[in-house]
């Protein structure tokens, strides 16, 4: 199998999605900015959506698949809206978004 | 995949292609620069710049922007269903389509009318209306 | 496929068998297609219209204008682009080389890649593709990274400031952009730009029932706001005048883009005119019928005309439409004051979102009112007694 | 599926792979939000082949024009950038995060391929005619039938999330 099939393959499109994940989980780990860790979940979100939509094409032929990387598309978009207020409220009480210094509980 | 999509590919390639060709081409043609000291600075009407341009701004901007990804979703979310909604009318089983859609812009409303309400879409914020002491 | 026949590079194809040219792939004719449409129409509409533009000012202040550079000052455009190519070229020191390189090709892309969807004539588009509408707004979502990112990486706080009003409002205005284009796929039923043009002819002679509705921007009374507020949006997210506070020159000097000279600036303003063009073409698409003739189908003609002179008309009469909306864009730009920020945000989120959320309903209720008549439909239906034609 | 247009996916692919990496390892924010652009629209793009129209689309409009705005705005607006010059580098997860990104591919890989052989492949006519049907009214159909409750459920998480986010942003007197 050369390399132009197997970019159109479903072990592809898997390959492609497993990397964007386990890069996605690597900056969550490794970033101290809050924001950083908020671009790694974007990552491991659109890994999850490409399997949904590869599986949806390859393996069933059919809608299912792509419903969910749709509703995934939706929520995330509410994560992104939601996690960045997070980000600028923590911001307005520390003056700094270094997700270190967020272990504490209360103001 | 549709045939359309290739059109698509080759107008981004050859677009992105004629910015650095445009700039190639100018880079053969001008006679070569002398920077000079006020020539190098960022441009502040003859002023030297005090600072770095790269400071803090308003957070205004980033409410709009929360408050507008919020609305582009509910509307890329409603464009499949109204698609269908032609159809669905001439076939005589509208409502359902039209219960959709009425939800969905009655959640629009209701999202616009809290912010609304609570002074969010407000560009000039934390400006108190002079009150006279008592 | 659907609709392969609407194809640009497929009616090449059709048009080159049996001659030397039949080998010539699909992909090719693509490619010649994307060619032709910027190089012979995108860009040198941008270059043109700047002379326009001066032309038309100088006109509204009793002024001459351009008039050194060849007949009437025609080829001002051209010695603008050899000026232009011929500057310094500066990228700043202290700012951000990489993101000042990247953010004109963000803006350029974005506008050009538009004119994919836009069909100039019947059989003439890039690519009609399934998702239209929806693809334009998609590819033209570009354009506000680009201009951010090219005023952050200027380090200039002019750029900055200008670049953040620019984004803002850009992002602000796609929801009644968006929330506009909304009834006509009410109405229409379908995202593809190609298909809703096809159902916005009229033909006298054909009975009521078995026409198309008329233009869209007449088939009901709420679709006449839609496309007040669709336009009124475009110049927003074009930054035109009166929304051209992020290039406010009084305040921000030039705004986002102070610190590009020389050929980067010229990409800028032409990736502009060609989004002004984009938008205008897609108001004129969908609200005013595109290449469609008013009150004739040439195909029905008296006499049968050649394809070839049919689909010049067809573009004929689409640019003329487009045009005239450019016009009206460039004529607002010396009639009307600047708006203030604060209105700029209270217009679009306090007018333009509410009314546009009721055009939607609105339209939502005639469609199923009238079982997706226009009103002409409606009114003639009346006036010959013979009620609904369903 | 002529090895032109494959090739077009194949370049898709290394675009949105290579940017994920740079999103990863770069230690200037900026330039990771930057180039998660770049991831979006090739992931855009491999929606696009496997027949997902619509949801390109939604992913360019949602992706680059929502989340990366947004995004740009928040490190512009919450960092003093002069000082930082946006530098974030070192974290006292970075020896196990590298060795578990290593161990992590191909595990996932591995077990994702055994799944998909598992479970049984459309046919290959079926699975080229779904990638070339239009999807905007099968989703819409969908969205009104089988999968209308999480819909539902969908947009009103959306207004709540706007609720929240506008109330975490509002300064507080």
């Amino acid at each position: 199998m050369n390399l132009l099939d197997f970019a159109n393959s479903i072990e592809g499109y898997l390959l492609v999605s497993s990397i964007l994940f386990v890069l996605g989980v690597f900056a969550v780990l490794t970033r101290k900015n809050a924001i950083g860790i908020l671009l790694g979940i974007e990552l491991i979100l659109n890994a999850a959506g490409i399997n949904f939509v590869a599986f949806s094409k390859f393996h069933s032929a059919a809608m299912d698949g792509q419903m969910v990387a749709l509703f995934i598309i939706l929520i995330a978009a509410a994560e992104a809206a939601v996690a960045l207020a997070i980000i600028l409220r923590f911001y307005r009480l520390k003056q700094t978004i270094d997700a270190d210094e967020a272990s504490l509980l209360r103001n | 995949m549709e045939t359309g999509y290739i059109s698509a590919f080759w107008f981004i390639v050859i677009a992105a292609v004629t910015v650095p060709l445009m700039l190639g081409v100018g880079a053969l043609l001008r006679p070569k620069s002398i920077p000079t000291k006020k020539g190098t600075q960022a441009y502040e009407c003859g002023e030297d710049p005090i600072g770095s341009a790269w400071v803090k701004f308003n957070i205004r901007f980033y409410v709009v922007a929360i408050i507008f990804i919020i609305f582009d979703v509910e509307v890329a979310a409603v464009l499949p269903a109204a698609t269908l909604y032609k159809d669905a009318v001439l076939n005589g089983n509208g409502a359902w389509v039209f219960a959709e859609l009425f939800l969905f812009i009655a959640l629009l409303v209701l999202g616009l009318i809290y912010c609304w309400v609570r002074g969010d879409l407000e560009w000039v914020k934390g400006v108190t209306k002079f009150a006279p002491k008592k | 496929m659907a609709n392969n026949s609407a194809l640009f590079a497929q009616t090449l194809t059709d048009w080159t068998q049996g001659t030397f040219l039949a080998p010539v792939p699909l992909w090719v004719w693509a490619m010649v297609s994307a060619l032709v449409v910027i190089y012979l129409l995108a860009l040198p509409f941008g270059g043109i219209a700047t002379y326009i533009e001066r032309k038309i000012a100088a006109d509204m202040q009793d002024r001459i204008g351009p008039n050194r550079v060849g007949p009437l000052g025609l080829f001002q455009f051209a010695a603008d682009a050899v000026k232009m190519l011929s500057k310094e070229d500066y990228v700043p020191p202290a700012g951000d080389k990489f993101l000042f390189n990247i953010a004109p090709v963000l803006v350029v892309v974005g506008s050009c890649a538009g004119f994919v969807a836009l069909p100039l004539g019947q059989y003439l588009v890039a690519g009609d593709v399934n998702i239209g509408v929806f693809y334009i707004l998609a590819v033209t979502t570009l354009i506000a990274p680009g201009i951010l990112l090219g005023s952050w990486a200027s380090e200039n706080k002019w750029s900055l400031l200008g670049g953040l009003r620019s984004a803002a409002q850009i992002v602000s205005y796609e929801i009644p952009v968006a929330l506009s284009i909304l009834p006509v796929i009410l109405i229409s039923g379908s995202l593809q730009v190609g298909e809703i043009v096809k159902q916005q002819g009229w033909n006298p002679d054909l009975p009521i029932a078995a026409n198309a509705h008329f233009w869209n921007v007449v088939h009901n009374p709420f679709t006449v706001f839609a496309f007040f507020i669709l336009f009124v949006g475009g110049l927003a997210e074009t930054n035109r005048i009166p929304f051209d506070l992020p290039e406010a020159e009084s305040e921000l000097v030039s705004g986002f883009n102070t610190e590009f000279s020389g050929m980067r600036f010229g990409l800028y303003a032409l990736g502009e005119f060609v989004d002004v063009f984009v938008m205008c073409a897609m108001l004129a698409a969908l609200y005013l019928g595109g290449w469609q003739l008013p009150f004739l189908e040439l195909d029905k003609f008296w006499i049968t005309l050649p394809s070839g002179l049919i689909a010049l008309i067809h573009v004929g009469v689409f640019l003329v439409k487009t045009l005239l909306l450019v016009f009206v864009v460039m004529w607002l730009r010396w009639t009307l004051p600047r708006l203030r920020v604060d209105q700029l945000m209270g217009l679009c989120w306090k007018g333009m979102v509410p009314l546009a959320l009721f055009n939607v309903l609105g339209t939502a209720i005639w469609v199923w009112a009238f079982k997706g008549q226009s009103m002409i439909q409606v009114a003639m239906g009346l006036f010959s007694g013979g009620g609904s034609s369903h | 599926m002529s090895n032109g247009i494959k090739l077009i996916l194949l370049l898709a692919e290394i675009l949105t792979v290579g940017s994920a990496l740079v999103v990863a390892v770069n230690p200037n924010i900026l330039y990771s939000a930057v180039f998660l652009l770049f991831s979006f629209l090739g992931v855009a793009v491999m929606f696009l082949f496997a027949g997902a129209d619509f949801l390109a689309a939604t992913q360019v409009v949602v992706y680059v024009g929502g989340v990366t705005i947004l995004i740009l705005f928040a490190i512009m607006l919450t960092q003093w950038m002069y000082r930082l010059k946006l530098r974030d580098v070192g974290s006292k997860f970075i020896v196990p995060a590298v060795v578990l990104a290593l161990g992590l591919v191909p595990m996932l890989h591995r077990g994702l391929t055994d799944l998909a052989r598992m479970v049984k492949a459309a046919p290959p006519e079926k699975m080229s005619e779904f990638a070339a049907s239009p999807k905007t009214m099968e989703i819409g159909k969908a969205l009104l039938g089988s999968h209308v409750l999480p819909f539902e459920a969908i947009t009103i998480l959306l207004l709540g999330a706007l609720v929240g986010a506008v109330w975490l942003a509002r300064p507080k007197s």
